[in-house]
C-alpha cells in the first residue's frame, strides 16, 4: 500500500486542528455520543467509520456546531478549534462554519438553479470580486465535485433535478466553493459510482495538502485508502482511534477487530 | 415641508454612508473582499444604519414632544381671564395653533411678508378677514392674546424646527463618522446588522403583545362599570338575554355563547370539508391552469363584502331553507318559522370562509416534499391514502392554523349573524331557530341608542373582554393539540 | 384474495392479472374516485357561489353606471345673482343655492315652451324633475366664472332618482301611485323630453369619480372619494401589515426560544385573530384618537385599525408557511457557512413566499371590507369631502371607504340608493380583483415543490 | 398638528339623513368645509361628545332620543358641562306591510295581543295563543302573525314599546293583571307589558329599515315597523296601517294625532363654538325655516317639522346651554 | 464463487416477469432514457450498474410508473408485467405498485413513529386481520430490514429521527411489509455499514426465492455477489445486459469493460 508510506511520513509535522474533550450529546434522554475525546490533525484526513446508528453523524455535526440547529439535542464537553472553544459564548456559529464547512449525509441542494446552489457560498462570504471570478470559482468547485461535465450545459437547472449521485457531487462543490478549513463530509460517496469516486477522493487528496478533512464512510477500503487516521465508533463510544494503517492492520480492541474482519463490502 | 427635506436628506445621507462605508471597508481589505470579515455590504448597511436610525428615531420622539412642549411655554402667555369660562385652556391654545397655522398659510402664500406676520396686531387688523382671503377659517374674531400666542406659538416653532434639524444633523453625521471610523476589515458588521436586524423582528413580534394589552385595556375599565352596575352573576350563570330601555335588563351571556358556538360550528362544518377538499383537489390532482384561475377565484369569496353574504342570507338561502322545512314546504314540517336561522347564517358563513381554509392550506400542502408522497405512492397508496395518511398529517399545523383562522373569523362575524341569524338570543338545539352571536351583541350595544352610561351598553366591553378570554382558551387548547401530533418532515 | 390468512409462505398477496382489478383495488379506487370528486365538488360548490354571488352583483348594481340627464340652457340672470353688477365673489356667494332655483324653474319653463310640450304642471313641479344638486351645480360654475354672468350656458343636469328609475324601469307609473315625490303627469313631461332628446341616459363617470351625496340626492352619489379613502387606507395596511407581520413570524418561527413567553405570543397572536373588528375599533379610538391625537375620520387611523386588525392573518398564514420548509435547506444553508438570518431570508422566506402572499391576499381582502371599526373611528356616515389633494391630506383629511360608503347607501330610504351600492361592490370587488392579480403573479412566480 | 377645520359630528342613524342634507347644503352655501356627519347610533354619538373638550373630540352629536341624567354626569366628568340641546323635529314611526298584502287599521290592542308575550284571557294570564291575525281581531284575516319590530338597542323600540305595546296592555286590562301579580309593582308589570313573545311570531331586526324591507318582500304576510320618511320612499313596495285610526303623514304627526312619533335632537358643544369654524352656523344653518320648516327640504325627505322651531333658532342664537334652559 | 454456481442452475427454470421494450424517457427535452430493452426474470436479482446520472434510478422508476409523478417525464415504449403493458389505460398504477414495491435512493421515511411507516402498507393492503397480526408483520419486516434490535424499543419514536443508515433500513423493512412481487430498490445499502449490507444482501437473495429483485448498486462487488442479472447503463443507453458472471468476467462491450475495470470500490 503505497499509500500508507506517503503519510507516514508527513505525521510528525501536523497540527491539532480540532480538538474534542470528553464530548457527550444528548438527543433528549438518549446518549448518542459518550465521552468522546479525539484529535483531528491539519493536513490530515480523518475517518469515521463504526455501523450505522453509532453515532458518526451525530459527532460530525458537533464539529461545526450543526447539532445547535436540533432543538432537543444536547452537547457537552469542550471541542476546541485551533485551541479556541468553538462552544464558546463569544463564538459566532456562522464564522466557524465557515471555517467549517460540511458536505451532508443526504444530499440537500437547494431548490435553485445550480449555478446558484454553487455560487451561494462564495457570494455570502465575498469571495469573489466580480462575476468573471464568481463563474470562475462555480465552473472550479463544480470541476472539483467532478460534475461539471455532467451539468456545464444545464447551469440554469434546478439542483433539485439531478440525480441522487449528482446531487451530492453537486453538494461537495458546494462545499468546496468556500474554502473551508476543515471538510466534513458525512458519506460523500455514498451514491456515487466506483469513477465519480475515484475523483472524489482525488480531491480529498488534494485538498488534504492545505486542509483538514473528516469524512465518514462505510467503505473500509476508502477509509484505508484516502485516510491517514481513522476513529471507530460503535454504539456511541469511540472504541479506538489512531494512524489508519496501525487500525487496519493491528487494532486494538476486539470489537474493531470484529468489525474490521467482517468487512464484506 | 422642511421635515420632509430633512428626512430626505437623512435618507441621502445615508445612501452615501453606505457607499463610503462599503468603499472603507474595501480599501482597508486592499480591495480584496476575501479579507474582510462580512460582505460589504454589511459594512455599507452598518454606516447607513448607524447614521439613519438614530437620527430617525430623534426625529420622530423630537416631532412628538416638541408640540407638548411648546404648548406648554405658549400657554404660559395665556391669562386666566382669557379663557373663557365655558372653554378650557386646551380650546384657546386650538385657537392658538389654528391662527398660526393661518399665518404660516399666509406667509406661504404671500399674502403676508413674515416680517408682517410677526408684527401683527390683533387690535389694528382684522385677522379673521385676512386670513378668510387665503382660505383659512377662523371660529371667531382674533383676540389680542391668542394673536400674540400664535405668534410666539409661531416662533418657538420655528425654533424648535431648526433646533431639531441641527440636532438630528448632528447625530446622522456623528453616526456616520462613528460607524465609518469604525469600519475597517476585521469589525464585524454582519453581525452587528444581523442584531440590529433581529432588534427589529423583536419589535415587531411585541407589538402583538402591545396590541393585547390595548385591548385589554381599552375595555377593561368599562367592564369593571359594567360588573358595578350589573350583577355578575346573572352575567356569567343567568338563562335570559333581553336588553331594555328601562334598566333592570337581564344581560346573561351564556345564549349569546351558545349561539356563538353553534352558528360558528355550522359555518365551520361547512367550510372545513368543503376548502379542504378544494385545497387538496387544488394540490394534489388539479392541473397547472386549473389551479392557478380556481385558487385566486375562491379567494374573491374573501373579498366580497359581508353585507353581500347577509342579502344573500336573508333574500335567497333563508327563503329557500324555508320553502324545505318551514310550515307548508317541502317536507311539510313545521321547523322553521321565519328565514333567519343558523343554519342560514352558518352556511352562508362557510362559504365565506372557503378560501381561509382552502388557500391557505393548498400553500402549505404544497410544501410538504414530494418524497413523502413518492414514498407512500411507492408503496401502492392510492393518491387519496398518501393525501389523507401522509400529507394531511405532515401539513397538519397549517391546516389548523387556517381552521383556527377560519374559526376566528366565523366567530367575529357580524353582518352576516344579524341578517341571516336574527337577532333573539336563546337556547334551542334546533339549527332552523334564529339565534344571535357575541359578536353582533357588541357591535348592536355599542351601535345602538340606549343610554351610553348604563349596563345594556356597558355590557358590550364585559362581552367583548369575556370572549377574548374564552377565545384564548381555545387557542390554547388548539396549540396544544399541533404540539401533540405535529409531524415534522425529515 | 387480499384477505387470505397470513401465511408465512410464498406468493405475494398481489398477485393477478393487472389488467382485472381485485375487489380489494375497485374498493379503493372507488374510495379514491369519491375523494377526488369531493374535490371537484367543494371547487364546484365554491365557484358556483362565487358565480351566484357575483351575478347577483353585477346585475343589481349595471345600473348604477348610467345615469339620466337633461339638458338645459340657464340664463345666468345678472339682476339675481350680481345686484349690484360688480362682479364682487364676496356678494356673489351671499346667494344660496335656494337663489339659484329660479334661474333653473325658468330655464326649464323655457326649454318645455321650446319644444311645444304640454303639460298640466307648473313651472315648479315641471323643474322637480332635476336632481336637488343642479343648484349647486349652477353655484359652483358661477362662482367659478363670475364673468359668465348674464350669458346663457347650456347646462347638463342630472335628473332626480325618481325620473331615473323610470328611466331604468325601477320606477312605473303603478309603482307611483303613493308617491309624493313625483307623479304621472311628471313622468308624461319625462316621456316627452326623452323623445325630444333633451333627457338622456349615458354612461355616469361620476359615479366612478365623484364624492357622496346627501339622502335626498342619490342620483349624484359616487364612490370616487370613498375609493381614495380606500386606497390609502390599503396603502398604509400593506406598508404596516405585510412587513411587520412577515417580521414578527420570522421572529417567532425562527429565531425565538421555545419557552413559555413566546408561547404566550404564540397564543396571543392567534387568539388576536378571534377579536371581533369593532373591538379593533374600540382600540384605535382610544390609542390613535384619544391618546395619540391623530385627527378623526381620518385614512390614516382607518389604516392603523386595518393594520392590526389584519396582524393576525398574517402572523398565522407566514409562520404556518415558514414552518412547512424543510430543515435541510436550513441545514445546507447553515452549513456553508450562512447566518442564521441569512439562511432564513435566502433561503426560506422565498420558499414560504406563496403562503405569505395568501395571507396578505385575504388579510387585504378582509381589510378592504371591513366597516365595523370604522364605525368607532368616524369613517362611517355622510363624508362627503372632496378628493384630496396631496398624499398627507389624503391620509390625514377625513374620507370614507368603500365599503362604508356601501354600507350607508344601502341603508338609505331611496331604492336608487341601493341600486348604487351594488354598484359600489363592483367598483369594490374590481379594487379587490386588481389588488390580488399583483399578489397572484407573485405568488405563482415563488411557487415551487422540492 | 394642523388644526381641524371641519365640524365633527357623530352619532344616531336616525338623525344622519337629515344632518346629512342639511351638511351637504351647508357645504355648498358657505365656504367652510361640508361637516362630517357620522353614524353610529345615539349611544356612541353622546360617548364620544363626551369624551372630553378638544379638537379631537366631536362638536355635534346627533340622537333621537333626549340625553340622560347619567350622560350628563358622565359629560361633566370628562369636562363637557356647556350642552346646547336643539330639538329639530319629529320622527314618525309606521307600521307597515307589502304593497299587495292585506290593509290593516290598527289599534294599540290589536298589537298587543298579537306579540305580547302573556294576554289576558278570560281574566287569566297566559301564553299568548293568538296565532293569526283573525285570532287578534276578527276583522282581520287570517294569516299567520309575523312582525317585524326594531331591535332592542334600536330608539324606535322604545318608541314602540311605549307608545304602542304599553298602551294596549292598558287598553286590554292586562297592565291590571300584571300589576296584580307582580304585587302591585308598576314597574314590573310595565316590564312584564313589554315583554314580547319569542316563538318566531315576533322578530327583532337589529340593522335597518331596508332590512325589514327586505323581510317583508321575502315574507309578504309580515308587517314591518318602519320611519315614515323610510315608508315614504317605498310606497311603491310598501302600504301603511292606521293607529287608532289616523293615517300616519308629516301633518297628523305635527298635530298629534298620530301617536307613535318620537323627538330627534343634536346637542352641541358650547364650547367648541368660535373655535371650530362653521360650527355655530352650521346649528343656525340646520333649524332655518328654510331648511327645518314645513317647507324645507327635511320636511321633504320625511321629518316632522317642530311646530317650536322657532324656539328653537331662539336657543340656538344665544347659545343657550341645557343648565340654563332648565 | 459459490453464489455463481448456485444461480446458473436455477437459470433455465425461470420466466420473464418483467419485459421492457424500447422503452425512451425524456425529462422535458432532455432524453434520459435511450431506446432501452430488457427482460427481467422471476426469481432473480437483477442488477444496474453504470455511471452516476446515467439513467438507472429514471428507469427503476419507469417499472412502477413511479415517473407518473413528475410533471415534465414521459415515458415511451412498452413495458410488460407478466405480459401486461402497465401503461396501459386500464392499468390501474396502484395495484401496479403493490405488486412492484420500491425502496428510494434518498430514504424518506414518512414523518410518522417507526411502527406506522412500516405498518402504513400491510393497512392500506388490508394484509392484516388484527392488531397483532400487523404486530408480527411490523416485527418481521423490521427484522428483514435488519433494524430491529436498534429500534425495537422505540418504535413510537419519529421515523425521521433515525440516523441515515436506519432510515434507510427502515424504508427498505416499510417496502418489505407490503409482500411485492417485485422489489425494486435504488442502492438500498449506499449508507448501510458492512455488517448491515450483508444482512439485507441476504434479505434480498431471500426475497428472490420468491420474487424478482432490481437493485441499483454502485459496488461491483455487491453486483456480483447477490445478482444473478447485470444491465450496464451509460448515458441513457442500456449497453449491456446478460448473465452476471458473464458480464463480470467477459463484457462484451468496451465501454462495460472499461467501467468494471476501472473498478476501485
Ligand atoms: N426530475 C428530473 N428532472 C430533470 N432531469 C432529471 C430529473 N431526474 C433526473 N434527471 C436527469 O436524468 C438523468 C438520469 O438521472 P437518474 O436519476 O436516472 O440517474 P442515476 O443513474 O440514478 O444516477 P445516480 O447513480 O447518480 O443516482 C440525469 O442526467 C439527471 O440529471
Ligand atoms: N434527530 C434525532 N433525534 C433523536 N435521535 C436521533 C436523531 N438523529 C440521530 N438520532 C439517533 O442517534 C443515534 C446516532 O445517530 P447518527 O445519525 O449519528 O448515526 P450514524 O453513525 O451517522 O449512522 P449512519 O451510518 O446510519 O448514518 C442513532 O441511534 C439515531 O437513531
Ligand atoms: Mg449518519
Ligand atoms: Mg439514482
Amino acid at each position: 500500500m503505497n499509500d500508507m508510506s506517503r503519510l507516514e511520513k508527513a505525521v510528525d509535522t501536523r497540527q491539532t486542528k480540532i480538538a474534542a474533550k470528553n464530548v457527550q450529546v444528548y438527543y433528549g434522554d438518549a446518549h448518542a455520543i459518550k465521552d468522546v475525546s479525539v484529535e483531528i490533525e491539519d493536513n490530515t484526513v480523518t475517518a469515521f467509520i463504526g455501523p450505522s446508528g453509532c453515532g458518526k453523524s451525530t459527532f460530525l455535526r458537533c464539529l461545526n456546531r450543526m447539532n445547535d440547529t436540533i432543538d432537543i439535542c444536547r452537547v457537552e464537553g469542550d471541542i476546541l478549534l485551533d485551541g479556541e472553544d468553538i462552544y464558546d459564548k463569544r463564538v459566532d456559529p456562522v464564522q466557524l462554519r465557515a471555517k467549517v464547512g460540511m458536505v451532508f449525509q443526504k444530499p440537500n441542494p437547494f431548490p435553485k438553479s445550480i449555478y446558484d446552489n454553487v455560487a451561494y457560498g462564495p457570494r455570502i462570504h465575498g469571495l469573489a470580486r466580480n462575476k468573471a471570478e464568481l463563474d470562475e470559482i462555480v465552473e472550479n468547485s463544480l470541476r472539483r465535485g467532478a460534475i461539471w461535465d455532467e451539468v456545464k450545459d444545464r447551469l440554469d437547472a434546478p439542483g433539485t433535478s439531478l440525480s441522487g449521485g449528482q446531487q451530492q457531487r453537486l453538494c461537495i462543490a458546494r462545499a468546496v466553493a468556500t474554502e473551508p478549513e476543515v471538510l466534513l463530509m458525512d458519506e460523500p460517496c455514498s451514491a456515487l459510482d466506483p469513477i465519480a469516486t475515484a475523483q472524489v477522493e482525488e480531491l480529498i487528496d488534494d485538498l488534504r495538502k492545505r486542509y483538514s478533512v473528516v469524512i465518514v464512510t462505510h467503505s473500509m477500503q476508502q477509509a484505508a485508502r484516502v485516510s491517514q487516521k481513522t476513529a471507530f465508533f460503535h454504539l456511541g463510544n469511540l472504541v479506538e482511534f489512531g494512524e489508519t494503517g496501525q487500525i487496519f492492520t493491528n487494532p486494538k480492541d476486539p470489537r474493531t477487530e470484529s468489525y474490521i474482519t467482517g468487512r464484506i463490502g | 415641508m422642511p421635515t420632509y427635506w430633512l428626512v430626505l436628506s437623512l435618507l441621502v445621507l445615508a445612501a452615501v454612508g453606505y457607499v463610503l462605508g462599503r468603499n472603507r471597508a474595501l480599501q482597508t481589505a486592499g480591495g480584496d473582499t476575501r479579507a474582510l470579515h462580512s460582505l460589504p455590504n454589511y459594512y455599507g448597511l452598518n454606516v447607513a444604519l448607524t447614521s439613519l436610525v438614530p437620527a430617525l428615531g430623534v426625529l420622530i420622539v423630537w416631532m412628538l414632544v416638541q408640540p407638548v412642549f411648546v404648548d406648554s411655554r405658549v400657554s404660559t402667555l395665556i391669562p386666566d381671564s382669557a379663557v373663557p369660562e365655558d372653554a378650557t385652556l386646551d380650546l384657546v391654545m386650538s385657537d392658538v395653533r389654528r391662527v398660526a397655522d393661518g399665518l404660516d398659510e399666509a406667509v406661504e402664500q404671500g399674502a403676508l411678508t413674515p416680517s408682517e406676520a410677526r408684527q401683527l396686531d390683533a387690535e389694528a387688523t382684522d385677522i379673521r378677514a385676512r386670513l378668510g382671503e387665503v382660505g383659512v377659517a377662523l371660529g371667531s374674531d382674533v383676540r389680542p392674546e391668542v394673536l400674540r400666542a400664535a405668534q410666539r406659538y409661531r416662533q418657538l416653532t420655528s425654533v424648535g424646527k431648526t433646533a431639531m434639524s441641527i440636532v438630528v444633523a448632528v447625530l446622522a453625521l456623528g453616526g456616520l463618522a462613528w460607524s465609518y471610523s469604525q469600519t475597517h476589515k476585521d469589525f464585524r458588521a454582519r453581525n452587528v446588522v444581523e442584531k440590529g436586524v433581529l432588534a427589529l423582528l423583536v419589535v415587531a413580534a411585541s407589538l402583538a403583545i402591545l396590541t393585547t394589552i390595548g385591548i385589554v385595556f381599552s375595555m377593561f375599565f368599562e367592564t369593571i362599570n359594567f360588573f358595578g352596575l350589573h350583577s355578575w352573576k346573572d352575567f356569567f350563570f343567568g338563562s335570559t338575554w333581553a336588553p331594555n330601555f328601562r334598566g333592570d335588563s337581564e344581560l346573561s351571556i351564556l345564549p349569546l355563547l351558545w349561539g356563538t358556538l353553534y352558528i360558528s360550528f355550522v359555518a365551520l362544518l361547512v367550510s372545513v370539508p368543503i376548502g379542504l377538499f378544494a385545497a387538496i383537489y387544488l394540490s394534489e390532482y388539479a392541473n397547472g391552469a386549473t389551479r392557478s384561475f380556481a385558487k385566486p377565484l375562491l379567494e374573491i369569496l374573501a373579498g366580497i363584502p359581508t353585507i353581500v353574504y347577509g342579502l344573500f342570507a336573508l333574500l335567497t338561502v333563508g327563503p329557500m331553507l324555508a320553502d324545505v322545512f318551514a310550515k307548508g314546504g317541502l317536507l311539510g314540517v313545521e321547523w322553521m318559522t321565519g328565514a333567519t336561522s343558523v343554519v342560514t347564517a352558518g352556511v352562508v358563513m362557510g362559504i365565506m370562509l372557503i378560501p381561509f381554509v382552502s388557500s391557505l392550506s393548498d400553500d402549505i400542502i404544497n410544501a410538504v416534499p414530494q418524497s413523502m408522497r413518492d414514498g407512500s405512492l411507492g408503496l401502492g397508496a392510492t393518491q387519496s391514502e398518501t393525501v389523507r395518511q401522509v400529507v394531511l398529517p405532515a401539513a397538519l399545523p397549517g391546516i389548523v392554523g387556517a381552521i383556527l383562522l377560519a374559526a376566528s373569523r366565523a366567530i367575529g362575524e357580524t353582518m352576516i349573524v344579524v341578517m341571516g341569524a336574527g337577532a333573539i338570543a336563546k337556547f334551542s338545539l334546533n339549527p332552523l331557530e334564529s339565534m344571535t352571536t357575541i359578536t353582533t351583541r357588541i357591535v348592536s350595544q355599542l351601535t345602538g341608542d340606549t343610554d351610553f352610561a348604563s349596563p345594556e351598553t356597558l355590557v358590550a366591553f364585559a362581552l367583548g373582554l369575556t370572549l377574548f378570554v374564552l377565545t384564548l382558551g381555545l387557542n390554547v387548547l388548539a396549540l396544544y393539540i399541533v404540539r401533540k401530533y405535529r409531524e415534522q418532515y425529515e | 384474495m387480499t384477505d387470505i390468512s397470513h401465511q408465512s409462505a410464498p406468493q405475494s398477496r398481489h398477485a393477478g392479472s393487472l389488467l382485472q382489478k381485485d375487489s380489494r383495488t375497485v374498493r379503493r379506487n372507488r374510495a379514491e374516485a369519491r375523494f377526488k370528486i369531493y374535490g371537484i365538488f367543494a371547487i364546484a360548490v365554491g365557484m358556483l357561489m362565487l358565480a351566484v354571488l357575483v351575478y347577483n352583483i353585477v346585475t343589481r348594481g349595471v345600473g348604477a353606471y348610467s345615469q339620466t340627464f337633461i339638458t338645459l340652457d340657464v340664463e345666468l340672470l345678472e339682476s339675481k345673482l350680481d345686484k349690484n353688477g360688480n362682479r364682487n365673489l364676496e356678494e356673489i356667494k351671499k346667494v344660496t343655492t335656494f337663489g339659484y332655483a329660479p334661474l333653473i324653474k325658468n330655464a326649464f319653463e323655457k326649454k318645455v315652451e321650446e319644444l311645444g310640450i304640454k303639460t298640466p304642471l307648473k313651472p315648479k313641479d315641471q323643474a322637480a324633475i332635476l336632481s336637488k344638486s343642479a343648484e349647486a351645480q349652477l353655484r359652483d360654475f358661477v362662482i367659478a366664472n363670475p364673468d359668465k354672468i348674464g350669458e346663457t350656458i347650456e347646462f347638463r343636469f342630472l335628473a332626480n332618482s325618481r325620473v331615473d328609475g323610470y328611466m331604468k324601469g325601477r320606477v312605473t307609473r303603478e309603482s307611483i301611485a303613493n308617491d309624493k315625490s313625483i307623479s304621472v303627469e311628471q313622468l308624461d313631461l319625462v316621456d316627452q323630453l326623452h323623445k325630444a332628446g333633451v333627457l338622456n341616459k349615458t354612461f355616469n363617470i361620476d359615479f366612478i369619480t365623484g364624492a357622496d351625496a346627501s339622502d335626498q340626492r342619490p342620483e349624484a352619489a359616487g364612490m370616487g372619494v370613498s375609493m381614495i379613502g380606500s386606497l390609502f387606507m390599503m396603502l398604509v395596511v400593506l406598508a404596516l401589515a405585510l412587513p411587520i407581520g412577515v417580521a414578527a413570524s420570522i421572529y417567532l418561527e425562527e429565531f425565538a426560544p421555545r419557552n413559555w413567553l413566546t408561547d404566550i405570543i404564540e397564543v396571543n397572536i392567534s387568539n388576536l385573530a378571534a377579536v371581533p373588528s369593532i373591538v379593533f375599533g374600540i382600540l384605535g379610538l382610544a390609542v390613535f384618537i384619544n391618546y395619540m391625537h391623530l385627527p378623526m375620520s381620518a385614512p390614516l387611523v382607518g389604516g392603523l385599525v386595518l393594520t392590526l386588525m389584519t396582524l393576525p392573518t398574517i402572523i398565522i398564514s407566514t409562520r404556518a408557511s415558514l414552518k412547512s420548509v424543510p430543515p435541510s435547506i436550513r441545514d445546507a444553508a447553515l452549513g456553508v457557512g450562512a447566518s442564521k438570518m441569512q439562511a432564513v431570508f435566502h433561503h426560506v422566506l422565498p420558499l414560504a413566499a406563496p403562503g405569505i402572499l395568501t395571507g396578505t391576499i385575504i388579510g387585504l381582502a378582509q381589510a378592504l371590507g371591513e366597516t365595523a371599526p370604522l364605525l368607532l373611528i368616524g369613517m362611517v356616515g355622510f363624508i362627503a369631502s372632496n378628493a384630496p389633494d396631496s398624499i398627507a391630506s389624503g391620509l390625514l383629511s377625513p374620507n370614507s371607504a368603500m365599503p362604508a360608503q356601501i354600507y350607508e347607501w344601502a341603508k338609505r330610504a331611496d331604492p336608487a340608493f341601493y341600486e348604487r351600492a351594488w354598484g359600489g361592490i363592483i367598483i369594490l370587488l374590481v379594487f379587490l380583483v386588481t389588488m390580488n392579480t399583483v399578489a397572484v403573479i407573485l405568488r405563482r412566480r415563488f411557487e415551487r415543490r422540492w | 398638528a394642523a388644526a381641524r377645520d371641519n365640524v365633527q359630528v357623530a352619532g344616531s342613524s336616525t338623525v344622519l339623513p337629515y344632518a346629512s342634507i342639511v351638511a351637504e347644503a351647508f357645504g355648498e352655501n358657505f365656504d367652510f368645509p361640508t361637516p362630517v356627519v357620522e353614524s353610529g347610533g345615539s349611544s356612541a354619538g353622546l360617548k364620544r361628545f363626551c369624551e372630553g373638550v378638544g379638537e379631537n373630540t366631536i362638536d355635534i352629536a346627533n340622537s333621537s332620543r333626549q340625553i340622560k341624567d347619567s350622560e350628563i354626569e358622565a359629560c361633566a366628568e370628562n369636562g363637557v358641562t356647556d350642552i346646547i340641546e336643539v330639538r329639530v323635529g319629529y320622527d314618525g314611526i309606521v307600521f307597515a306591510s307589502d304593497i299587495n298584502g292585506n290593509a290593516y287599521e290598527f289599534t294599540p290592542s290589536d298589537w298587543f295581543l298579537a306579540l305580547s308575550d302573556k294576554v289576558l284571557v278570560d281574566g287569566q294570564l297566559v301564553d299568548n295563543p293568538n296565532n293569526t291575525w283573525a285570532d287578534v281581531n276578527p276583522d282581520f284575516p287570517a294569516i299567520d302573525i309575523q312582525a317585524f319590530v326594531p331591535g332592542t338597542k334600536h330608539g324606535t323600540r322604545e318608541v314602540f314599546e311605549d307608545k304602542v305595546i304599553l298602551a294596549g296592555c292598558e287598553e286590554t286590562g292586562a297592565f291590571e293583571a300584571f300589576k296584580a301579580v307582580n304585587g302591585d309593582d308598576k314597574k314590573a308589570a310595565e316590564k312584564a307589558c313589554i315583554s314580547l313573545r319569542t316563538d318566531g311570531k315576533s322578530v327583532d331586526i337589529d340593522g335597518d329599515y331596508t332590512e325589514t324591507l327586505a323581510r317583508i318582500e321575502s315574507n309578504k304576510d309580515g308587517i314591518g315597523v318602519f320611519g315614515l320618511a323610510f315608508y315614504e320612499n317605498n310606497t311603491d313596495k310598501l302600504q301603511v296601517a292606521t293607529m287608532s285610526g289616523v293615517v300616519p303623514s308629516t301633518e297628523t304627526i305635527a298635530s298629534g294625532e298620530y301617536p307613535v312619533s318620537r323627538p330627534l335632537f343634536f346637542y352641541v358643544k358650547k364650547a367648541h363654538i368660535g373655535v371650530i369654524p362653521g360650527l355655530k352656523e352650521y346649528a343656525e344653518f340646520f333649524v332655518a325655516d328654510e331648511v327645518a320648516g314645513p317647507d324645507g327640504p327635511l320636511a321633504e325627505y320625511g321629518l316632522v317639522a317642530d311646530p317650536e322651531l322657532s324656539e328653537t333658532q331662539q336657543v340656538v342664537a344665544d347659545e343657550a346651554t341645557m343648565d340654563s334652559n332648565s
